[in-house]
């Protein structure tokens, strides 16, 4: 199934603005992360802290719906989701 | 009218927009490119769905909340020059206190969760403005 | 700027105008003539000489007051109909929460000593508003 | 000497906008309201009370600084002041 990531200000510089992941059905959100994790490499360490978790203060969405960190390994993904990333909102 | 744009913001046009016949008051927040230590210019982008959602519900929960007529917020994103407004909140409403109290809440909030970000541009260098509000709930 | 006029307030060049590269924030406060029980039209008189003078101590006491960096005040008088701007008031700061405060400070101020008056005029009748302050110290 | 009177908001419309006062030297400023309330008649009544005393909202100048009631007695007015009285103030 295909799952869209879009990442924000430091984590798009990062990852990428627009990415289009291909995860088998079944899929967690916790295995997305685990997917970016590796593509980020070093750079990942703005995201994830050393060992391998996703940092407190990033915020994850599902569908524009913010992701609690209790759900990572329940919530099973479905094709064409949208999957968001990025640091603390600093608008206005 | 609740936007997000990447054109100049005419806050004369908007503020005229925004009168009604039952308002005597009109409170307006002006968010503006600030030279910061040689701030040269700023970027801002936008996880846009999103943000008008929020921008809509920060609205509603003014409308709900205080004695206003209305609520007009346009966030400008894209490439901005010291000296260029970057936002536009206009609360009308028949008493001024109530419009002052309304359009302060509402900067506030907009501040903890509307998706937006800024890059400043320096001279020598640039950085991601860190936010005001804290992290994932 | 501090001022009376006969003319129309121009919300957007004042805005323009009170921009500095230090201001991050501007607040402004927009009196309105309402549709209040339905009045159709206001007259404002004013004793100018010293309308002037204590809209000009408003803006300095505000100034050595708050963090602010500007203040701009122009009052209307003569003619006004429902929706037109009667008064606006715009504080430039760095930071938002002291031009919020400085600008409700000023317009609690300005009802309270500055010489204008208005008369309100509807269908049927016409009336003097009364003033918020208090009569003489 | 010459005095001028400015009245504004409803007291304007009962002593007219700028009056033009001649009195002798030496006159003081409770002299003054003595001859406006003379010029009011029975409509002065928004301004003095039964006894024909200033109302206590009435708020009055002289040459753009506001006159204390205790000094109306005492002050004496040079030729070319200019006087002021008007209600409440409601600008904004």
């Amino acid at each position: 199934m295909k799952i869209r990531v879009k990442a924000f200000a430091r984590f798009r510089e990062i990852l990428g603005s627009d990415l289009a992941l291909d995860l088998s059905d079944g899929a967690t959100m916790a295995a997305v992360l685990t997917t970016l994790r590796d593509r980020a490499g070093d750079e990942g360490d703005a995201i994830f802290d050393e060992t391998g978790t996703l940092r407190t203060h990033v915020i994850l969405m599902r569908n524009g719906r913010r992701v609690n960190r209790k759900e990572l390994d329940t919530l099973v993904l479905a094709d064409g989701d949208e999957v968001a990333l990025f640091p603390p909102v600093a608008g206005g | 009218m609740i936007g997000i744009t990447r054109d100049v913001i005419d806050a004369g046009s908007m503020i005229e927009a925004a009168k009604k016949p039952g308002m005597g008051a009109l409170v307006t927040f002006c968010g503006v490119v600030r030279d910061d230590g040689g701030v040269e210019r700023m970027e801002l982008e936008v996880y846009e769905e999103v943000a008008i959602r929020e921008l809509e519900a920060i609205r509603d929960e003014a409308m709900q909340k205080y004695a206003i007529e209305s609520v007009d917020i346009v966030h400008r994103v894209g490439s901005l020059s010291v000296g260029e407004t970057i936002l536009l909140i206009i609360v009308g409403a028949g008493h001024r206190k109530e419009a002052f109290a309304a359009c302060e809440h509402i900067i506030d909030r907009l501040k903890q969760t509307v998706p937006i970000w800024k890059k400043e541009f320096y001279r020598d260098g640039e950085r991601w403005v860190p936010g005001e509000a804290g992290g994932q709930e």
